[in-house]
């Protein structure tokens, strides 16, 4: 099993989800996060103090699943998360080693 | 320098003076008086629709009125300019404070206009109200005449109305010495221990406030050019521009130095946590402003109706102006940029209201739509004090130009009082007689101040400690967080 | 015990009988009157701005009046009155609560507001009205004088002001028929069906409030001691204390314990998920309780006026006690203590405002800081309730003090009207009286609640699910969440 | 049709003709008039009461007045109203507003709020006032009269009222002209450019708002039926059923269609991002409107009493109406219902309050309540047009209905001035005339917007990029966020 | 050392907190989520637009662990968080290659 | 490559990720968090009902870069996050599988 760790443009979760349903993934859990890399903030100024905002708000996809969907999951990532701007996010995988659904109990594969 | 010595050295024995000036006499027993004849009778309710006195009220006057109590429509527009000004402060000024302060400090801005409009309430029922407007000498009234508000009933108190209750006047006034203080703490927001602000507010009532506002408004007052003949400054404030705002803002600017800036100032950002709650705070601040100018007026009439439209005047010019400002010179107005022009407008038309012109507002709203504007643009920055909400750059400096540009544009032909004691004055030196009226009133609130600053900071201490202002004030001093998801 | 029985029994069918109460006669065709002379016409003039009646006005008078509609500044006041009550519903205690809920609940607050604002505004031009302030009996007004506010149009009705339009006068009267129910909200808050609470809340003002209202209120109430000189208990109540305030305070205790506690309570922690609305509802309530006090007055005259001080003085004195006390035994001043102390000296002096002195209020305020104060910190702790936001212990206690302290401060050198009726009473043994009147308050609360309570629970059940009470009131019963990110 | 354009023909050259009429007649040097004898002093005396005429204020009459200033009731009042007015604007349909965006453009809104505030102000400052309500054609008053202002002084204009000063009565109505063009932001709101904001604003309060209130309550205006004998359409519009919701609502509508629906619309979903705001804002406008309502009587008389009164029973009703409308059609009544339909409520009587009695405003709020929720809940989804807020639904049909059931329901019974100049007309044909008045709003808002609406898209662009429009408008347009945790 | 993920229905937190202390876990980091699986969303209607919340509200408690509490500490929050009704949630099991106490800058076990 | 995530107090952000950019670190994603250890949490009154409010408010810094850049940007952390006092936080490496930008599709330590 592994974890698709996608971070994403706000604007685009739903677009992703979506894609993400075309191949059947099921199961994901985001939050709101906020980014910093390449893409520039703005600047704010209230009364003449400025501030640069380097934090970007940006949506954190996390899905695990088995070995054998990760390709075509991150292929719908890619796809539906892309404007080709600067700023669009990353697709991160890290190895899981077990999965359990509290409901049930089931385990491994079962579970996600 | 000298003068200003020797004028410094009468104020305090004044000041003192007042503490132990005489009760006023109470009202002793009247010969009879005759019944008023139908004409009288028709004259006095003339007087009251043009707010003038009945015929009972003349000196030595030898009849009695069937209308001696207050003037319903000039009771009824005072309570609701009374509720209009304490509207000002809650929730007007704590959202408009609270909501430029960061999150975990929210809660704090309210306890403190909460804790001042508690705490100010007792002091004025105690001794405030009395020596403000009881008569005494040129700096203070007596504190016995109206303690605990004794005496204090529905009748006209006729130094200052004709037809508005004296418990209505003195229920405004005391809105006024609400604000006043709370207008302070945008300077010291985040940092200052709330035990040293109950403190200090205390102290600075009667060292800084209740002689201002004598001196301005009492009938015998050292600045109250309109109504005192013996005035020795023939000074004009219509709602406050020295009392209220040059007072707390010029206060505010010694508080805030003494008390050092806040962590990480100026390189952490510390933006609005809530820029809704500010706006929220502004249209309170506007709306309620019309209780503080138009209810100056003291009455339902032409005069109130002036400070009305000056009053809209210039809060719209200035807000309009400070904002395309902005748009002009970063390419954005931004909310605060409106929302400070507003109040900047409100703040410099306060002692011109019901005595300039429509065009005079319009003059007032321009300068306190770009001077104010200048003053948190660029002063702040140059002078490197940390005035967390422009309390300075907005009070301080907006009152003292409001109070010099009153000089400047009052006519008496939108207020005939004018003409009462200051005729050769008003449209020549009145300007003169303003910056005198401006030194005095920074006079006390800088020396006041210090003092007041310095004694607390010695010994209770006037700031939370580092760990404290990292937390919040919120969670540590009232136990509170302003938001729970 | 027995007495008490009887009473019940004779209140139970004044109840009925109200209902088939004959319509009062029409304006028989009077015979032609004279036109006033100057000097009444003079007199007329004189009695408006004193707020007494015109030559016309006198039973069996043989004159007409050349001003016999409203009086404008009276009008006026009334009018600014009711929107300030308004106010205190739409946003103020819709603020207020819904800050105290957690998130997920804060709109099934407003719902509720909003609901019992249409409902009973709907329920008062049915019959609301005319139930309470048509002449009936001493506990119901007659149902059809007044019914679809047929002929309550702008003359005043003489019966409760000579200068007031009855139908702003019925307006302002809706208001408090709004409110009242509101506040019950505060103690079964984020766990009672929408549905159920609009059943309630209709049965409610036929059992307890429209009764509740005409005895204290109407002309020939059961407990007008003021204005009934046949009033079977002659005691006073200005702005509501038994008619509001414990009549809601005491249902919501009764309504509360029928309810159950909320899921998790009181292990689950449920903090305030707004504590800045929370303040902005105070703020808003105490600037519209000027309206609900001095508007009592129904009128702007010096009662009003010295409403208008006693009002201000009690919520200041309160907040800042209430605070304080805080401060003393917990080491933190929390803004919740503010704001609950400035409420409970609103309540404390609601029926005491238009009656009482200066003095009189600044001990209502330390009353009202103090012992709401040992009602929530303890009471509630002892015996175990679930009053979500502690309307039973700001609003019952407070209300019961209230009424109680009513009957000692209360002076008729503050309001002369109380010479009309109660010369014996006023200062002697009021306090008796205003026991008897807080026993019958009781008596319909308690016994009106428990009835409608019961029958609600057996027909349509009172709770929500424990599904519905977990996600939240918002998104299941109203399909809406307050706030998205 | 040929008859639409020749109506049109003649309102185009009375429109321009407006510009260049000459001012009207300075206050010639009147021959030297008596003093009023005792009798005409008590008539004036009573005349303010009424809100009638002094002695003085006959045509040709030969006697001065003791009163001849404002009537401080009337006076309080309307301050009283126009404070309560911008209150609507200024927080309160901001709030509305800002509550239903999305969170990234809360600010934008405000920020419209709060410019149009100040700019209208300045316009009329300059020459609205005097376009609006000097004398001049049946479409445009006189540029001149009262540009800036100019002898706009607290004496009454008894054009409009004989005991309101002008310069009151001017900023009351500058209230209206805010309000105005803010209700349209609504359906703009989330991506039109805020420069083109300013400058269609500016445009359109010439060829819409100008000329719309002074054909409806200009002295001399085309559609004044009430006051003009010789107004063309003899329509009435009590508080701006026409010149307010119509002409904003219909506008709104074109320029929503002009400017394209919002990204993403209708498939991203775009929920209120507060509630809570929505909330507050909605009782901040009930509140406020009724000054707008029964301000609109420009007096605290019995005409005002009965527009307060109907004013409140047509928004309870209306709103308690669209919420259970919700409950019965889907199960839940929620928040937004609630509040859409207490606007709503208040939108249709707009035209009607001082017109009806209860039970036309029970009718009223019964429309209000059902048929602007269906074009919210139906029209739109057929026809797919993007009005964010729902102005065109709310204001534009709401103010439709109004001024048609206007027509039906007005009687003189409640507001003698029906019998005037339009004794054959009420009752009879009036709702003909106010389908005339329907139309001439709609060619004036509908031509008026669209050549403004295009000729601003061709010169500097409607609406901001797409990428500002992701990111949100308040951190691009403005430099600010909401929000900050 | 291994790092536990729970996604558990938010009114559970406190239960499964107090059930992890029983078996003497003491440290966890906690994030608000929103998740995304067979349990079925909610309609909210504005003024005729309906919307449909995919999205519920979820709550993610991360742990890090050594090897040898990891079966403990599972079992104790399958107790607490069930409710045996759709969406309880899940529990993910990662690698974990080190771990530091900022504080002492000690590593490993004694870190956490 | 590795994933660094440091949980620390939030008035540290800054200076944290100023450290970080000093080593060079350019890419990072950070979400707000509460935290329980042992650092004691406060309690909080409402009208007599006292809450113990045991969850702290944290930050949470993720970094995913390479394994040779691992040593220099936890000691950046280390360094910039300590205060001494209790609750400083913690910092966690896990293995990473691999990394891509979204925008350009490059992969592995291109793409961090
Ligand atoms: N090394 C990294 N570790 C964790 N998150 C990163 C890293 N680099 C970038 N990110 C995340 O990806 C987002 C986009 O990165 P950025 O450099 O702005 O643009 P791009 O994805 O187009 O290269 C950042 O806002 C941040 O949230
Ligand atoms: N494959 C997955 N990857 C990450 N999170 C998941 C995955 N599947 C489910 N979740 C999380 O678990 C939560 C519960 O899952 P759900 O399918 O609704 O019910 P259940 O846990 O009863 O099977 C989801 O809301 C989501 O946060
Ligand atoms: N075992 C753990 N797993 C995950 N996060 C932890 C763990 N232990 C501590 N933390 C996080 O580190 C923070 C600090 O821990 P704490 O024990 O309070 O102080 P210190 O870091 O000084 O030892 C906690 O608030 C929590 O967010």
């Amino acid at each position: 099993m592994k974890k698709i760790e996608a971070i994403v443009k706000p604007f685009k979760l739903e677009e992703v989800k979506d894609a993400l349903a075309e191949v059947g993934i099921e199961g994901m859990t985001v939050s709101e996060v906020k980014g910093f890399g390449r893409q520039k903030g703005h600047t704010e100024i209230y009364r003449g103090s400025e501030y640069t905002v380097d934090f970007l708000p940006k949506i954190k996809i996390e899905i695990v699943l088995s070995d054998s969907r990760l390709e075509t999951a991150i292929a719908a990532i890619l796809k539906a998360a892309k404007t080709g701007k600067i700023g669009d996010g990353k697709v991160f995988v890290y190895p899981v080693q077990e999965a359990i659904r509290i409901r049930t109990g089931e385990k491994g594969e079962q579970a996600i | 320098m000298k003068k200003a010595l020797r004028l410094f050295g009468i104020l305090l024995s004044l000041s003192l003076g007042g503490w132990c000036a005489p009760a006023a006499p109470s009202d002793a027993a009247a010969p009879a008086k005759a019944e008023p004849t139908l004409e009288q009778r028709v004259a006095d309710l003339e007087a009251y629709i043009n707010n003038g006195p009945r015929n009972a009220d003349a000196p030595e006057s030898k009849v009695t009125s069937k209308i001696s109590g207050p003037g319903p429509a000039h009771n009824g527009w005072m309570m609701t300019s009374a509720a209009l000004v304490l509207f000002m402060t809650l929730p007007g000024l704590a959202l408009f404070y609270g909501g430029l302060v960061r999150r975990k400090n929210a809660l704090s801005v309210l306890a403190q206009c909460l804790g001042i409009a508690g705490l100010v309430s007792i002091l004025w029922w105690l001794v405030g109200y009395s020596l403000v407007f009881s008569a005494g000498n040129a700096v203070f009234g007596s504190a016995g005449t109206f303690a605990f508000l004794k005496g204090v009933n529905s009748n006209p108190n006729t130094n200052y109305s004709y037809w508005v209750s004296q418990n209505v006047f003195s229920m405004y006034q005391l809105m006024f010495a609400i604000i006043t203080p709370a207008l302070i703490m945008g300077a010291i927001a985040e940092r200052m221990k709330y035990s040293a602000i109950l403190v200090f507010v205390t102290g600075w009532m009667f060292l800084v406030y209740f002689p201002m506002a004598h001196m301005v408004w009492g009938v015998d007052g050292l600045m109250n050019g309109v109504w005192n003949a013996n005035a020795s400054i023939k000074a004009i404030d219509f709602a406050g521009g020295t009392v209220v705002h040059m007072s707390s803002g010029w206060s505010a600017l010694i508080l805030c130095l003494l008390l050092g800036k806040r962590l990480g100032f100026p390189k952490e950002p510390m933006p609005p946590h809530s820029m809704a709650l500010c706006m929220i705070g502004t249209g309170m601040l506007w709306v309620g402003w019309y209780g503080f100018n138009a209810g100056s007026a003291v009455a339902a009439d032409g005069i109130a109706a002036n400070a009305f439209m000056t009053t809209t005047l210039a809060a719209a010019t200035a807000s309009f102006v400070w904002a395309m400002a902005e748009y002009v010179l970063k390419g954005k107005p931004s909310i605060l940029g409106f929302c400070s022009g507003a109040v900047a407008g409100l703040v410099v038309v306060t002692p011109a209201a019901g005595f300039v012109d429509s065009s005079g507002a319009i003059l007032i709203g321009l300068a306190a739509g770009l001077i104010p504007f200048m003053a948190c643009y660029k002063l702040k920055g140059w002078l490197g004090y940390d005035d967390s909400l422009d309390t300075f750059g907005v009070h301080a400096v907006g009152g003292t130009i409001g109070a010099f540009l009153t000089g400047l544009l009052a006519t008496s032909s939108v207020n005939p009082n004018l003409d009462l004691n200051l005729k050769g004055v008003v449209g020549h030196i009145l300007w003169l007689e303003q910056l005198k009226a401006i030194g005095v009133t920074l006079l006390f609130a800088i020396v006041g101040t210090t003092i007041l600053g310095f004694l607390i900071r010695v010994l209770i201490g006037l700031r939370v400690s580092e760990d404290v202002e990292t937390i919040g004030l919120d969670l540590v001093e009232h136990g509170e967080e302003a938001y729970h998801d």
